[in-house]
């Protein structure tokens, strides 16, 4: 789970970690707690909004105002801006990078910190990020941060007030189950201070049983993929305008490949992953109703999910509700001739490989 | 020969007496494996399709010799359950368990490489071989044939979607083994390449993987360097966009990483086959001989 | 450093675990606080008060006041009673036994529990005792708690308030760097309360530094014991009559053991250690002369401690205050000629071989 | 051959630059040690004897290839000292630092098993082999004469004694180590004695045990079941009373356990020859042959 900025940064200061004096307003009129200068921060959970117009400067509360009007209006990355943040304004003497992410071939914590802060990491040259990765069998230790910091040729200062926060930040990283925390930028302040300018944290979902005191959000969703992440389906919402209903993450990801080979494109993920209830089913089949698609295509490979138990699920829908798109189904597996039986009843329509069924999805699709 | 479970493979259940464990336990003895023990706390002395239930797998491996385990409990207490097994001397364990928080895994990870333990997973269906009658997961049993193509994957029903059209086509396999869907895993496609090199059964491996990190990236570089035996290759996602989990935690564009474009251009600088459709993987392999 | 046990109680109760009510009576005359009936306890660093007299019931203020006047009287195992602990009676229904300790061979913590508790340790039967290692990579989990209830044969009930007990208690020895921890007898009380009914808690001395809440007392030191502490010097003070000063604790045991083999008997253990510094040889010469043995045996064997820094700083107290018992030296090593003429000088007795030593030591102290 | 250190070893030294480093550095020089990088954070650039100094272990390996490190840091900083040269990729630890809470030093043993990796103490004196040159500590060069006696040893200055006496005698030793005074320690008597065992240079092994554990009793029957070379020992301590910390924080008689007159019972049982004296070990050896 994505957190937005300020809910970030609240974390930041539960942690000790210094972020700029600010407030949240929740609505365009909401102007009480305001104070000039600021910067204005709409509050989105995708990067990309300084250039969208989404950060602001205003030094009287009638540009406030009109600012806080437009931003209020905007949609950034697709999602309708529902919160700003205002804060004070920093004078900026350093500009740092700091995160923490997940090294997935090392199965470890990894360190990253870069002297060229307030840019996209991703366009700093390789020499210039320094890292250190952290054994989760002893989690961070002093050697990793002087280490670091060792090679950001800071002040010795500096190095002082930048190392508690190093630490702190590890700290939240574990303590919270993060699979990101990021810093960008962490400042040197006019008067010497650092402090946290922007917070990007990202929550390892499966964990966040263990965090009561964070809201499940998940901002960045649609509202269908809210409602599916509720029922425990995997459900994404794509480009598209074919439904892809499969059984498996790579099957349904295979699926949706096989579409694009044939110049079709997938408008929804639908994994039914290991499941053999036909009324999980059935919800799944009655969310990609929801979503519209032009053509559905159902792709099984059945061994303990049943392609009965799935046709079941299938044809009570359609059978009930009807169903105002074709459904191509291409069916594998255990129980597979039964499940054939059932669709061809429903009247969908059965290809024989999952190329055949691609092909013909696309074609229907007509993109 | 197959790699890690063969005709020694002793296992020990964990969560057994559930649905799951229940089901599973009779699925892997039909297939000839040696479930020897279950555990559940509390449930001593009772027995899952004949075979005995310990509090403990301390117990269990005392009592049994179980040297493999089978890791069916809540994701919440999965951390625990690992570290019960490595610590009572298990040195294979198969974690098929989905959503166990990533901190957990790499605890657990690291851990077992302190005890010397494979782990295989978590969110894996598990490993099956053949040949050796062992099955160690929720791989559905009908599907294999005993062979030499060693298959390693990090999905599910694609890859029993393979294997599958592989045995139609009389290839068989030595050992399949899925990796599971997490970004963090115990055993990686570096790992099974190098125990399917070893293997003196498997002739050729067939890898299943997906977008997300940079497993495939890292095993093209290690086949041109350490794997001789050909490889053959299907990358599921090349369609996904961005930021969105494609089902599995681990099938992420993140940053910028982990596209399917990058994996492929790797394999295919490494000399790695790729199929473009399931199925054409056996196609491939036929061809190859 | 051994805690007394109403200090070890007070650390039960920062982490949670229920001990009775009760009060510390600082001096004979301190009964504002005291309740009826009460056992009262005296606060000692060894074992065996019990046998000594040291737990005493008191039914009234009358007899408490007695008892207490007795109980402020006593030596027990050789240490003044100067604290007293006054609780409350628990009815008892079972009685457990629950420790941490180091497994020096498996470089582990160890939990023991048993379900005879209240009884010397040593004294259980191995087979009633339970043990689980807890490797400090991981630390405590649940299944070594799981575990090793299991194997007490308690109710579900009774299962279910203990596992945090003992929890709790890892937690204890592992944050206040403990060397044992140990609750003997852990009752489960007449209406089902689990209670530590003692404490004993031992803290390994070179972490205090992270404990600063625990006040360095070493209750268990003599007077010299404790100036030598102060000082960084190792002394020991033993029963006989014999003063050994060495370098390094090995060489220092084995001068004292040679002295046994010609029935002499070491009064002083004193480890000069690494040192090559006059000033602390000094200090440790006075601190052994304070002990007033009756022969001082000096065995060097001079590597980076060099022979002629100790002879120095030996004969410079000599020198200054004289001494009023022989001193037998023992020289080997790195200046050893230097050291025997400057220790002849000083009128010291200079002997070839440890034995040889070892045993004009003990004829003169004539044991 | 010799144990633990060889011709390869190249020391790094972590806490180089202090009044101990720069001495010890010089020593082990003179001794033939092959010293080829200090650590020092913020002193990178500086020398000491000509040996380079560096802010990091791992800077300190990527430059001069070190495998082994020398830990003189305070005890307050050295499980973080050990943590960073393991990370760095160090195979063998000599840790000379004494007061090392007993928390800390059981972490990065095991820490240390978990890299692969040796470390010798805390609170030892190090280790030394005259025939190959090299001396990882603080040990007087002096008294070593190249020859075919393994020393394993809880204590220092004893152990010179006992060496300096071998010497004089014209008994020379393999490799001497030092396995420190503390209750834990990374390399125990049986380490030592399997690595003397597959040491084609030792011919014997004397071991200088004292009070506290159980150490001697767990080599005593390592020792009747894999160690054929002959072993002489020496146990300091029998007149000891308990619950005394005799000097060394490992040398004191708990709950029981760890007597003098259990270890030289379970010696005698194992057949190992034990002196009275430090000195007799020499009379000892010389009769053995």
């Amino acid at each position: 789970m994505k957190l937005f900025e300020y809910r970030g940064k609240q974390l930041f200061q539960k942690y000790g970690i210094s972020i700029p004096k600010g407030t949240v307003i929740e609505y365009e009129g909401d102007h009480s707690n305001l104070f000039f200068p600021c910067v204005l921060k709409a509050q989105v959970p995708v990067g990309g909004r300084g250039k969208a117009g989404g950060i602001q400067l205003a030094q009287t509360r009638e540009v406030a105002k009109e600012k806080l009007a437009g931003i209020f209006q905007m949609k950034i990355g697709g999602f309708q801006v529902k919160k700003v943040l205002a804060e004070e304004k920093i004078g900026v003497k350093k500009e740092l990078y700091l995160s923490y992410t997940l090294d997935r071939s090392r199965r470890m914590p990894l360190l990253m910190m870069s002297g060229k802060g307030g840019m996209d990491i991703e366009s700093v040259a390789d020499n210039l990020i320094f890292k250190e990765w952290i054994n989760p069998l002893i989690g961070i230790q002093r050697f990793h941060i002087r280490g670091i910091l060792a090679k950001l040729e800071l002040e010795k200062d500096e190095e002082k007030k930048i190392a508690p926060i190093v630490l702190k930040l590890y700290k939240l990283f574990r303590e919270y189950d993060c699979e990101l925390v990021e810093i960008n930028p962490l400042v040197i302040s006019g008067d010497e201070q650092v402090i946290a300018l922007d917070a990007k944290v990202i929550v390892n979902d499966d964990a966040l049983y263990r965090h009561p005191d964070l809201v499940a959000e998940h901002q960045e969703l649609t509202m269908l993929e809210k409602e599916a992440k509720e029922k425990g389906i995997a459900f994404i919402q794509l480009e598209g305008n074919i439904g892809v209903i499969a059984n498996g993450a790579g099957l349904t990801m295979a699926t949706l490949d096989a579409l694009t080979h044939y110049k079709g494109k997938g408008g929804v993920f639908l994994d039914l992953g290991g499941t053999d209830d036909p009324e999980k089913v059935k919800q799944a089949f009655e969310l990609m109703k929801k979503a519209k698609p032009k053509v559905i295509l159902l792709n099984l490979f059945g061994g303990i999910t049943k392609c009965d138990t799935v046709a079941k699920g299938v044809s009570t829908v359609i059978s009930k509700e009807g169903i105002d798109c074709p459904v191509i189904s291409r069916i594998k597996g255990c129980n597979e001739e039964i499940a054939k039986d059932i669709l061809k009843d429903a009247g969908l329509i059965t290809a024989g490989s999952l190329q055949d069924a691609a092909k013909r999805s696309s074609d229907l699709a007509g993109w | 020969m197959s790699i890690f479970v063969d005709t020694n493979t002793k296992v020990v259940v964990q969560g057994a007496t559930g649905h799951q464990g229940q089901f599973h336990i009779g699925e892997m003895l039909n297939f000839g494996t040696k479930v020897v023990a279950g555990v559940t706390p509390g449930k001593q002395g009772e027995e899952v399709h004949g075979v005995p239930i310990f509090n403990t797998v301390q117990e269990a491996v005392m009592e049994t010799d179980a040297n493999t385990s089978l890791v069916l409990v809540p994701a919440r207490f999965s951390k625990d359950a690992v570290f019960e097994a490595l610590d009572a001397g298990i040195t294979t364990l198969v974690v098929i368990t989905e959503n166990i928080p990533f901190h957990d895994a790499m605890e657990f990870v690291h851990y077992a490489m302190y005890k010397g333990a494979v782990v295989i997973g978590p969110n894996c269906p598990g490993i099956a071989s053949p040949g050796k009658k062992a099955k160690v997961g929720i791989l559905p049993s009908g599907i294999f044939v005993k062979g030499h193509v060693g298959v390693a994957s990090r999905s599910g029903t694609l890859t029993y979607e393979i294997v599958n059209s592989l045995s139609e086509r009389g290839i068989g396999q030595s050992t399949c083994v899925g990796l599971g869907g997490d970004p963090i895993i115990g055993t990686t496609f570096i790992d099974a390449l190098n125990a399917f090199e070893q293997d003196t059964e498997t002739k050729a491996v067939v890898l299943v993987g997906e977008i997300g990190g940079t497993a495939e990236e890292d095993a093209a570089e290690h086949i041109t360097q350490h794997i001789r035996k050909p490889v053959f290759a299907f990358i599921a996602g090349r369609t996904a966009p961005p930021g969105k989990r494609m089902g599995h935690a681990g099938a992420i564009i993140a940053r910028g990483k982990g596209t399917a474009k990058s994996k492929i251009k790797a394999f295919e600088k490494a000399g790695v086959k790729l199929a473009s459709f399931p199925t054409e993987i056996a196609d491939l392999v036929e061809k190859y001989g």
